[in-house]
């Protein structure tokens, strides 16, 4: 991450504008700047998609990959994540240097979904206790210009709406051997229920206020940030508190209250944006990175 | 998979917990909680200072439940402090296994709003935890007894910190203080607070939270914290009794 | 290898290319604010990013440092989904290494590293998805990075993979063409100069055979060369019609 | 006054005490210090035992797991024991993966294990070839006051002797183990070895049980490990000063009665715990 | 030193133990030792016993990172490679005994704040393969002329079955055997310095092995001396 370092006088011109509900760049306290989202950009994958919010980039892609069913959940299939937070961020991600923060975001990706709604992992599965599939959700980080954790999940959530999984025929032999055909039809495909996955707001605590979607150098004035995780029916399924300083209950209450509010209009216009753009069919210029 | 050269060599294709091959019981309408009230803790056990080497160190125990360790002592950094959590193998129960990763930053973030750690600008803190025994909210209890330790060495700190855990079943209760079980099939809080000063220093909920209930939940769980304070103190207390004079932070 | 004809009798690839054809490049420069330089670069289905960081202060152990030049540091990596199969690392194992150091040596004889002596250059190149000569998009992306960054090099560095089959040179591989195993050569180039900045060669090829493939690429490398030259050209007035707008404003 | 002393010249605090023959915890040169034996308190394990030593604290927790028996040797199970230096017990370990003393003691466990045979590997197997148990033996020092090695090796064997694994049936139509964690068995405990650890003063005074202390400013250190016939199953002596002959036979002499005292003390455990059952 | 115009291979030791009514007769199979073969270390040997062959390099007194620095003396390291594959715990445990072996005869405290690497290579393991690492270590340090306040040797025996030892077993014989047991004594007063065995047995094959190793040390000191002499005597 390109670290931001502050002067006094930078943190308290922030800081005051924020008290008035005025920003920086003009936003008020519960405003996202500009959200670019992008599905279906790399083939090779089940499903992509690439979201950019200011100078924040993400690129992610599922691959849907056969595998055995965990021992514990013989009838489900599982979600892993990865995240790469490549050179291309920042020079200090060179080598190893990005695995920490890598490992922070995947444990934290883990989290949000480790309930029954986010994905309907049942869906996954294709025979009971021997195949079913595996979706490995790798995220990677190109750029990045604050407000990170809210950014991938959107990125995620837009990544599983592309998402087809080809479609399997489970075969029964007279001898009761199984064997699984995949289908020849490319267009014969699963598609996952989006629904229940869950965005992530972070709402960064700057003075006696807090700010959604902040950038890098709000980042900087704020000592500590809650993280909630909610889905379009308003179930919050992951808070986490960041960051060195503490917090008042009362202001978290608030603060989850707000992450509810608008988290709810951020599913509603990315369903939107999803569905617009999925009306366009092949018609749809590919943009990718060229502008 | 890359084989670890620094330990004695398993089974080649890995193991499995036996626990997976056991018979189920009915997965009917289990009825949590018997005996104890949903708002009730187990009792606790607290020691500080019976560490010979370490600086400062301290256990906590849940009656029938969770066992937590942990010593502190001074490194040669720059003033941080640096935190290592650790479950031993035999420390989970036979059912299963939950991801736990991000434990230790939870345990980080919320040491690290109540330490002065400005006091010490040319030493690094170190810390270092032991799960023995996990029968349910261990990480809020291995926060606790972090503080503790903190405590006993002698480290300045706006205030003790105390954690404490709530879940939601199924049906919408909310019980604090679970226990692996209760853990297993339901969403889950871990909440730290600074009691004196009534501030949150670390939250971590996953699981569904309708409504209001995760509200409701972190009212619990700051009773509960609130609850366990006077423990705390007196364990400190009698710690320092034992060591006196007591030794300053460059006795180690 | 049978059944898959990579060469038809009318002499057109499986793409319907001819054996001298480049993939469509498209491509585009100034992709990141917060770097110093970056592009992104289409060959074909073969996609690639790259980043330049610098010239800035060496990183890490001082002992690196070089008191003539410039230290050149490169990381090549491609992303998890990037291949049919998901790969389990982005960089670290050995194909990448070996390729990280390779980029290394072409820009280290492309840039003019002498300007920037006790400095570092950093270049980073992610295939972002897989389709036959990566190492040449990536060399490819990278010189168009470092032009971004303004970073003085001796000429661009254009790179170009050929093949031999059939007794035909096939310049530019797709990845079946890659995959079908015969002799692969991956060439970088200084084209005005005529100068090799990297030449690997993998399997085997008759002696006689490699002068052929040699001109085949070379030829390549410069037709990639007119691409990237006129594409920096655009960049670079769109650019200054940009800067002129903010003076005159 | 005397902790000056000790903290300015630790080799002349020592001597002075050597000299007549007792050392500065009021020991006399061949007694062990106290030692404790707890076993069962972790519930979480298939069998724990924590063991004082003094001060030297080790946990010793066993967990039993399914895996595929080696190729190499179809009917035998695996027992697999860890010894983990955390920095809990003392600041010179740093987190992490096992340094030097750690990987050190594993073996050292390992060995004893393998030389004394106090379960045979055989026993493990549930069925050949297919499967059978692995035995986790994770041994985790909380507090480091010297002589590690004897606390370990009573540590194993008291959490072995705790040991109660689930039965498993090989169900006979799907080939799957079944398993009920309801009925347990005690392991089959062969031999029970005991470790003496020494250290030498000055290459002339020969002290059992050393402390942290005399370990640092030993000029050398053995440790013994025997079983209740008397046989030796390891004499682990690496460089330090040199013995004689005779030295050698006194101290496996001193190793003999310290086998005594501990087999007396794990049997106590043995009885208080099954009677409370 | 003592030059002697003796040349021509050195004399095998025999080795001779007397046990009740047995008697087991060997010789050593010391077949070779070569020093100062390699050119980067300062000091190198290569000793055989019998088919075992070990390489050892010994580099220093030389400077050493800040880190694992004495300030009264001199840091001692041992790497042991193994034959193939990379090293793991077993050898970690090796590298502790042959280093706390080697550190109790250098004379350290000549050379405070350096560090002194032994890199044992093992060629071929035909049996016996510690106290070949041991062996070859301490000619190494020889040759590297690290002070030191004597030499070590190392006997590895083995006992098969009742009434019966077996000195420098090669590999077969280890193999049949219930126990192996490797003793290092040092030169001075020919005193046990380093003891490891694997195995069970009684205290008195215990004594008898210490007995085997007191015996055999003198026909390995005297090899020591003789494979130094020929070193110079050559050049």
């Amino acid at each position: 991450m390109a670290s931001v370092v502050l002067s006094e006088a930078e943190k308290v011109y922030i800081l005051h504008g924020v008290q008035d509900d005025l920003r920086t760049d003009g936003r008020g306290c519960e405003d996202y700047r500009v959200i670019e989202v992008e599905t279906d950009v790399v083939s090779n994958t089940t499903g992509s998609a690439r979201v950019k919010i200011g100078h924040t980039d993400v690129l992610v892609g599922v691959k849907a990959e056969m595998g055995t069913p965990k021992l514990d959940r013989p009838g489900e299939g599982y979600v892993e994540f990865f995240v790469d937070c490549s050179a291309n961020a920042t020079p200090e991600f060179e080598g190893r240097g990005g695995e920490e923060l890598g490992t922070e975001i995947s444990n934290m990706l883990y989290k949000i979904f480790d309930n029954q709604s986010s994905v309907d992992l049942e869906s996954l599965c294709i025979l009971p206790r021997e195949h079913c599939w595996v979706l490995y959700i790798d995220v990677l980080l190109l750029e990045c210009g604050g407000n990170l954790f809210d950014t991938i999940t959107i990125c995620i959530k837009a990544a599983l709406f592309n998402t087809r999984i080809p479609k399997v025929n489970v075969l029964e032999d007279d001898e009761g051997a199984k064997e699984i055909e995949l289908s020849d039809d490319p267009y014969d495909c699963m598609r996952l229920n989006v629904e229940g996955v869950p965005c992530i707001v972070t709402l960064n605590k700057i003075g006696h206020r807090h700010v959604v979607d902040a950038t890098l150098q709000e980042e900087a004035c704020s000592l500590a940030s809650v993280l909630v995780a909610v889905n379009m029916k308003g179930t919050l399924t992951c808070m986490r508190k960041m960051g060195k300083g503490s917090l008042d209950p009362e202001s978290i209450f608030e603060m989850i209250g707000t992450g509810k509010r608008v988290a709810k209009s951020l599913h509603v216009s990315l369903q939107s944006v999803l569905n617009q753009e999925e009306s366009m069919g092949k018609k749809r210029q590919k943009i990718g990175f060229l502008r | 998979m890359p084989v670890d050269s620094r330990r004695v060599r398993g089974p080649e294709d890995g193991s499995q917990s036996p626990a997976l091959y056991a018979e189920k019981e009915k997965e009917g309408e289990k009825v949590l909680r018997v005996g104890r009230g949903p708002s009730e803790q187990r009792a606790v056990c607290v020691r500080a200072g019976l560490l010979s080497q370490a600086a400062g160190s301290a256990y906590v125990e849940v009656a029938g439940g969770s066992k937590v360790m942990c010593g502190v002592w001074w490194g040669g950094g720059e003033g941080r402090l640096h935190c290592d959590l650790r479950w031993a193998r035999f420390s989970s129960p036979s059912t299963g296994s939950q991801r736990r990763g991000g434990g230790a930053l939870l345990l980080q973030q919320s040491l690290e709003s109540a330490v002065r750690m400005e006091r010490y600008p040319r030493a690094e803190l170190m810390l270092s935890v032991l799960v023995m025994e996990e029968r349910g909210a261990a990480l809020p209890m291995a926060i606790t007894c972090a503080a503790l330790a903190l405590a006993d060495a002698g480290i300045e700190m706006y205030d003790l910190v105390v954690g404490a855990a709530a879940c939601r079943g199924k049906t919408g209760e909310i019980l604090l203080d679970p226990t692996e079980e209760e853990e297993e099939i339901s969403a889950n809080m871990y909440l730290t607070i600074m009691p004196n000063l009534s501030q949150v220093s670390g939250l971590l909920c996953t699981g569904e939270w309708e409504g209001d209930s995760p509200v409701e939940a972190m009212k619990l769980c700051m009773e509960g914290c609130q609850r366990l304070y006077p423990l705390l103190q007196q364990s400190l207390l009698s710690s320092s009794k034992k060591k006196v004079p007591p030794p300053g932070p460059e006795a180690s | 290898m049978a059944g898959l004809e990579l060469l038809s009798d009318e002499g057109f690839r499986q793409d319907g290319r001819k054996p001298g054809e480049l993939r469509k490049i498209q491509c585009r420069m100034g992709v990141f604010a917060q770097a110093d330089g970056s592009a992104y670069i289409e060959q074909g289905n073969t996609k690639a990013l790259a980043v330049v960081y610098g010239p800035h202060e060496v990183r890490g152990s001082r002992s690196k440092t070089l008191h003539d030049r410039a230290v050149v540091n490169c990381q090549y990596s491609m992303a998890t989904f990037s291949t049919g199969e998901r790969k389990r690392r982005p960089h670290g194992d050995r194909k990448s290494s070996e390729l990280t150091i390779h980029l290394k040596q072409t820009f280290e004889a492309a840039i003019l590293t002498q300007l920037y002596p006790r400095s570092q250059i950093d270049i980073y190149v992610q295939i972002l998805q897989a389709d036959g000569g990566n190492y040449c998009t990536c060399v490819n992306a990278a010189t168009l990075a470092v032009i971004d960054a303004g970073i003085p090099m001796r000429d661009y560095v254009c790179a170009c993979s050929a093949g031999f089959i059939e007794d035909t040179p096939l310049v530019d591989l797709s990845y079946i063409e890659e995959a079908a195993g015969g002799p692969q050569l991956a060439l970088a180039l200084l084209p005005k100069s005529d100068q090799i900045a990297l030449l690997e060669m993998n399997s085997r090829l008759h002696e006689d055979h490699l002068e052929r493939v040699m001109d085949a690429a070379s030829k390549a490398c410069k037709d990639v060369y007119a691409v990237l030259d006129q594409a920096v050209r655009e960049h670079l007035q769109e650019v200054t019609a940009l800067l002129g707008d903010q003076g005159s404003a | 006054m005397a902790e000056g002393f000790k903290l300015v010249e630790p080799l002349e605090f020592h001597r002075k005490f050597l000299r007549e023959n007792c050392r500065p915890d009021g020991r006399e040169l061949n007694e062990f210090r106290t030692t404790t034996v707890n076993v069962g308190s972790i519930t979480t394990a298939d069998g724990s035992a924590l063991v004082k030593i003094g001060n030297c604290t080790v946990v010793c927790g066993i967990k039993a797991e399914f895996a595929t028996p080696p190729i190499d040797a179809p009917n035998k199970g695996y027992i697999v024991p860890n010894v983990e230096l955390t920095p809990l017990c003392s600041p010179r370990f740093r987190p992490g993966p096992p340094g030097e003393e750690a990987q050190v003691a594993s073996q050292f466990i390992a060995d004893v294990i393998e030389n004394s045979q106090i379960i045979l590997k055989e026993d493990l197997c549930i069925e050949s070839g297919k499967l059978a148990w692995v035995l986790y033996c994770d041994l985790i020092c909380l507090d480091y006051g010297g002589n590690l090695l004897d606390t370990c090796v009573c540590a194993l064997v008291a959490a072995l002797r705790n040991t109660r694994l689930p039965s498993v049936k090989i169900n006979e139509e799907t080939g799957l183990a079944e398993v009920k964690l309801s009925t347990r068995n005690a392991l089959k405990i062969h031999k029970q070895p005991v470790s003496t650890s020494f250290s030498i003063f000055d290459d002339k005074y020969i002290l059992v049980d050393p402390t942290n202390d005399e370990e640092i400013l030993a000029t050398g250190l053995m440790t013994i490990v025997i079983d209740e016939d008397g046989t030796l199953c390891t004499i682990k002596k690496s460089g330090g000063s040199a013995l004689s002959a005779q030295e050698l036979q006194d101290c496996i002499s001193r190793a003999i009665t310290r086998h005594k005292e501990v087999q007396n003390l794990l049997d106590e455990v043995q009885v208080s715990v099954t009677t409370e059952k | 030193m003592e030059v002697s115009s003796e040349s021509g291979p050195p004399t095998h030791g025999r080795c001779i133990v007397k046990r009740r009514m047995e008697a087991v007769e060997r010789s050593l199979r010391m077949s070779g030792c070569e020093l100062g073969l390699l050119s980067r270390p300062d000091g190198s040997a290569n000793f055989l016993q019998g088919a075992t062959s070990v390489l050892a390099g010994v580099y220093g007194p030389a400077e050493i990172k800040v880190s694992k620095e004495m300030h009264d003396k001199a840091t001692v390291e041992v790497m042991v490679r193994p034959k193939v594959g990379l090293p793991a715990i077993q050898e970690k445990s090796q590298e502790q005994l042959i280093r706390e072996t080697c550190e109790s005869v250098i004379n350290g405290t000549l050379h405070p704040r350096t560090s002194i690497t032994i890199v044992l290579q093992i060629i071929n393991d035909d049996g016996s393969l510690l106290s070949c690492c041991l062996n070859a270590a301490c000619m190494a340090l020889i040759d590297a002329g690290i002070p030191m306040r004597g030499l070590f040797c190392a006997v590895t025996c083995a006992l098969p079955v009742e009434d019966l030892l077996i000195v420098d077993p090669n590999l077969k014989e280890q193999k049949e055997s219930r126990a192996v047991l490797t003793i290092a004594m040092e030169s001075m007063e020919k005193k046990v310095l380093t003891v490891s065995s694997r195995g069970t047995y009684s205290a008195e094959e215990f004594q008898q092995c210490v007995g085997a190793a007191w015996v055999s040390a003198s026909d390995i000191f005297q090899f020591y001396k003789d494979s130094v002499k020929r070193k110079f005597s050559k050049s």
